[in-house]
């Protein structure tokens, strides 16, 4: 799975900043485009205010991607907020990912004020996707947050008002679950992945 | 020829007593104005359909008969095959006195109206014919209040409240403008208010004293008083779903619907004869007699109804408070201020 | 037996008939329409005396403003669809005692009193003689002006009641 | 004010706790037109997942193919050739000058004036005209595809569309004055629904109602995508931050945007409209956050890729789902008619809204 593989070498290289421009097969372009060297200023400041806390950096495709774990999340978001050097006070996007052995949770963050961007990122364990809520920060990622527990089922500590917002409230299970298959007549089945998902997933080539 | 005529000798055919003729021309006459008022009213409603095609550009109705010509036709006779549905829980008896309640009204105001010179063109010269028709305009404001609260639904109810109170707070700015032409004329009847203004263009009163202020603060308060759009609160759709008449279907809209029309008919009338000097021409003598003036009367109130229509079409709704901080704070020291002027102006020119 | 005296007849008939239901109606909403016919019949019956002027502050007075400031009352103060009051209560004797002493004493009056029954009509009031009497040269200007003093203060009291319960 | 309301703009139920006229409590709920684009984007291939962003914002659907084929374009690092990128630009302004007439005729059928209505739909009909001369429909284009757009300009279409922006501007004073001059309107709209700068930063708004509010930021303008950057336009901002402020930026932009469409056919250069990509597009592994700005806002897709041939995830970021959002702190205070006005500046389409 390209994911896992991508993360085991980047543990061996004792998270140095690597360009990810690798070759890529139906490339139309002939070489490789260097990432904007704006980014990697970008990801060179957030690596050093939060070296320990990082566990990965990548800058790939025009995209500067920090990850970090849930335990340090609210703290650095606030340090992300109120430092002028970085005052990201623009929460553009708070996105929910399943995969499959995890799930991810990535922030968008945007300053207006020096006009750059980055993708915050935590994991979180399958079973217990509990995360402190940033709606204290940014009220924005109040609907983001009920849409991503609503659909993805992540709970998220501390919001205001955690219910459903585009389900009906009586609906089980979490849609955007990669194993989860709606069988309109009976109970969503939730055990374990499906024979023709599953086939899917492998049908990497 | 006249009406007494015919009465006469519809009293003879019948061979009832000679006294009772008089009764008869009453009912004579109420049957021609009515007749006359759905009349208009079914010409107005084609008229602002059209004119508000125009303004839109777009073409109105096309389809019902040469240019839509019988379209308000085919909107009455819808209305009257509709079913005449009642809420359960509504209040019968009142729901259905409450439309007759706003109709009468609107109405009995055609008593006054002076179509043209002389007696056989006025239903009623009353001396007090003014003050007749402040009186009886204020009777629907019941109607409006029951139609509300009988039709049982908290909208309707909100709704008949709300204008009521708008009614309520513009009789009194209606009424101060109307004494305008009053003074001038130094009569309340309709007629003597037209003879007062009969020295051409700039003897109407329009222009005499204050120009224009007591004509504009008439109009609005009675565009008010008709819940007309600027002030149409009362259906506001897009706040409560329909005002009173949420309730009504039927033969019973109708009612209300002909109510609103005829009243704007009259209004319009009105501001002619008090303030755009009635059925005179607007040059001395000319063409002033017979059934000209007639032709000068219904000029300049259709002139005003599409006046009223072309406003329709481009204003906005008012918010309920916006609409009585004008009603009260503005319009009435508005009119207050036009009865000092005009009165000071008759002091004067009295030579005191 | 002409059209002016049926049509007085049709009246009273009118504004008695709709006072008595008035008094004996159980839904008071019902009360407050007939309160409102019994006006109207008031101010046909001064019409017919051809005091146009009365007729029609009658109606503008009575109908146009009052019977709407009870209905107004009666629906903001209480729930008022649907329940019927009961009319009687246990003061209904000494109401019926009062209420035919009082028509005895206008009995009274009425029988040895000398009306002047002329044959042809009263003169007409008109509107002038009106305006004149009540704000013309030595006439009732002090108590008209007294009277709308009273109004007025009788208003800012009830707005300062009405504006007291926001603040 | 159920989802049946004459004024919610689609299926939005709001629920409004009222003490006589005021609003005390609103609670927005939403949902009712869910058809999880993003779970059906995750089953289909990375063209024929195209056709279903013409339902998200079905009032500029031009902007959602733009956004989807930019990620695809980003995930793959291709470029697109240049008349692609100025033919792109020329539909995605006619979409928004459509979407803006839309609004501005709604917004006044809100407050009771019936004819700008009529006035805006007349000219709007001509933009969708021109839109079905060069994709064949009137709302769900699929125009524009990963790699260029769909069909070169037909001969004369340039000239059509050139025809339209001499059109229109005298059309707009008309519409102008019908409503920005009316009293009556300004008296509906003017501080009404105030949102202060910080507000709407940290509520994360975007677009009209950001920039009503004095901030100025457009994405076009801070990270030009496509040939913004060899435009010059200015960017509408106004400063009350109310509904009149709102209205304003706008109708300012209408203009804005026909400046740029004028430019973009002068500029137009000849050449192919479309990238050579392979027959079934499988971008390597990764994550990419395009974002473009519709009438509405920041529009933003976030992406990954794992290698097939279908995308892993594929969030869409609405920009009315988060202007939505602080509905529940704005409408307490105000009175019912202005929660109707306030709902009607928002300018909400449902189909971003609830996905």
């Amino acid at each position: 799975m390209s994911e896992e593989e991508k993360l085991e070498n980047t543990e061996t290289s004792d998270k140095p900043l690597k360009p990810a421009g690798k070759a890529s097969p139906g490339k139309a372009l002939a070489e490789v485009t260097p990432p904007d060297p704006r980014l990697l200023a970008l990801a060179e400041l957030l690596q050093s205010t939060f070296g320990d806390a990082a566990l990965e950096s990548v800058v790939d495709r025009g995209m500067v991607t920090l990850v970090i774990s849930p335990g340090t999340l609210l703290d650095t978001c606030q340090q992300l907020k109120t430092d002028p050097a970085l005052s990201f006070d623009y929460l553009a996007c708070l996105t929910s990912i399943d995969r499959q052995d995890h799930l991810e949770v990535a922030y968008n963050l945007r300053s207006l004020t020096h006009k750059h961007e980055f993708c915050l990122k935590v994991r979180l364990p399958r079973d217990t996707p509990e995360i402190p809520t940033v709606t204290s920060i940014w009220k924005g990622a109040n609907w983001h947050e009920r849409e991503a527990y609503d659909l993805m089922g992540i709970h998220f500590q501390g919001h205001p008002d955690l219910r459903r917002i585009l389900l009906p409230d009586e609906w089980e299970g979490h849609p955007l679950r990669k194993y989860y298959v709606y069988e309109p007549d009976d109970v969503p089945s939730e055990q374990g992945p499906p024979e023709h998902l599953l086939i899917q997933l492998e049908g990497v080539e | 020829m006249t009406l007494t005529g015919i009465a006469e000798f519809i009293a003879s055919f019948f061979g009832l007593p000679g006294s009772s003729s008089v009764w008869i021309v009453a009912v004579l006459a109420a049957a021609i104005l009515l007749g006359f008022m759905l009349l208009t009213v079914l010409i107005l409603i084609y008229v602002l359909r059209k004119l508000l095609g125009k303004i839109q550009a777009r073409l109105g109705p096309t389809r019902t008969g040469p240019k839509g010509i019988f379209q308000t036709a085919a909107d009455a006779l819808k209305l009257l095959i509709k079913e005449d549905t009642i809420p359960v829980k509504a209040d019968r008896r009142v729901f259905i006195v409450a439309p007759i309640l706003v109709f009468v009204p609107a109405y009995l105001v055609y008593v006054v109206v002076p179509f043209g010179e002389g007696n056989h063109f006025i239903a009623k010269d009353l001396n007090i014919g003014l003050l007749y028709i402040v009186a009886v305009s204020s009777i629907n404001v019941i109607g409006v209040v029951l139609a509300g609260w009988a039709s049982e639904n908290k909208y309707s109810l909100l709704g008949g409240m709300r204008s009521a109170a708008q009614l309520i707070s513009y009789e009194v700015p209606q009424a101060l403008a109307v004494l305008g032409p009053v003074m001038l004329a130094e009569s309340l009847s309709m007629q003597d208010i037209v003879k007062a203004q009969g020295e051409g263009l700039f003897s109407w009163f329009i222009f005499r004293s204050l120009p224009l202020l007591g004509f504009i603060v008439f109009l609005v308060a009675s565009m008010a008083e008709i819940n007309h759009v600027p002030f149409d609160l009362p259906e506001g759709e897009s706040e409560l779903v329909a005002g009173f008449n949420v309730e009504y279907s039927g033969m019973r809209f109708a009612f209300f619907m002909l109510a609103e029309f005829a009243a704007s008919f009259t209004i319009c009338a009105i501001a002619a004869t008090l303030f755009l000097g009635g059925w005179h021409s607007p040059i001395r003598g000319f063409l002033d007699n017979g059934w000209w003036t007639v032709f000068w009367f219904f000029l300049k109130s259709s002139a005003l109804v599409c006046l009223l229509m072309w406003i329709r079409a481009t204003y906005p709704r008012v918010r309920v408070d916006q609409l009585m901080e004008f009603g009260w704070k503005l319009m009435i020291p508005l009119a207050l201020f036009n009865v000092l002027v005009v009165g000071l102006y008759v002091a004067l020119g009295k030579g005191g | 037996m002409d059209w002016h005296t049926c049509s007085f007849y049709v009246l009273s008939v009118m504004i008695l008939g709709s006072a008595l239901m008035v008094v004996s109606l159980r839904n008071i909403v019902h009360c407050a329409l007939f309160l409102a016919f019994t006006f109207m019949g008031v101010a046909g019956v001064f019409a017919l005396l051809h005091a146009e002027f009365l007729a029609a502050v009658q109606v503008l007075i009575y109908v146009g403003a009052i019977t709407v400031l009870i209905l107004f009352a009666v629906m903001l103060t209480q729930k008022t669809i649907g329940i019927s009051l009961k009319q009687t209560n246990r003061l209904a004797p000494l109401a019926v005692l009062s209420a035919v002493t009082f028509l005895c004493m206008i009995a009274v009056i009425a029988l040895n009193t000398t009306f002047p029954t002329s044959g042809q009509h009263t003169v007409a009031v008109s509107t002038q003689t009106i305006g004149s009497a009540i704000l013309g040269n030595g006439s009732y200007v002090v108590p008209f002006e007294v009277a709308s003093i009273l109004l007025l203060a009788a208003m800012v009291g009830a707005i300062v009641i009405a504006r007291g319960q926001d603040n | 004010m159920g989802p049946q309301h004459p004024s919610t703009h689609g299926v939005l139920r709001v629920i409004l706790k009222l003490d006589g006229e005021w609003i005390v409590e609103a609670h927005p709920d939403i949902g009712y037109l869910h058809r999880s684009f993003e779970k059906m984007g995750e089953l289909r291939t990375y063209t024929n997942g195209l056709p279903l962003t013409d339902r998200w914002d079905y009032l500029c659907a031009m902007t959602n193919n733009l956004v989807y084929s930019m990620a695809v374009e980003q995930l793959l690092e291709v470029e697109v050739p240049e008349r692609a990128q100025y033919l792109r630009v020329i539909v995605c302004e006619l979409n928004r000058i459509a979407s803006h007439l839309v609004f501005i005729g709604t917004y006044g059928l809100d407050l009771g004036a019936q004819t700008p209505f009529l006035y805006c739909f007349r000219d709007r009909e001509r933009i969708l005209h021109i839109f079905e001369e060069i994709c064949g429909a009137r709302l769900t284009y699929s125009y524009i595809y990963p790699g260029g757009v769909s069909g070169d300009a037909l001969p004369g279409w340039l000239e059509k569309v050139d025809a339209f922006l001499d059109y229109l501007p005298p059309m707009m004073r008309e519409i102008d004055q019908l409503l920005t001059g009316n009293e009556i309107f300004i008296l509906r709209t003017r501080n009404i629904g105030l949102i202060s700068p910080e507000q709407a930063i940290d509520w994360s708004l975007s677009g009209p109602m950001l920039r009503a509010s004095n901030v100025n930021f457009d994405l076009r303008k801070e990270s030009p995508y496509q040939v913004y950057d060899r435009l010059d336009f200015s960017v509408a901002v106004a400063e009350q931050g109310d509904c009149l402020a709102r209205y304003h930026v706008r109708v300012a932009e209408i203009g804005e945007s026909i400046k740029m469409v004028k430019q973009c056919l002068a500029q137009i250069p000849d050449g192919p409209t479309r990238a050579k990509l392979p027959k079934t597009i499988k971008p390597p592994a990764g994550e990419v956050y395009a974002r473009v700005d519709t009438p509405r806002g920041e529009l933003g897709v976030y992406m990954i890729s794992d290698g097939t041939d279908k995308p892993y995830r594929q969030k869409i970021r609405g920009p009315a789902f988060v202007n939505l959002s602080i509905l529940s702190e704005l409408l307490p205070g105000w009175k019912i008619a202005d929660a109707v006005s306030i709902l009607g500046s928002i300018d909400v389409v449902m189909g971003e809204v609830d996905r």
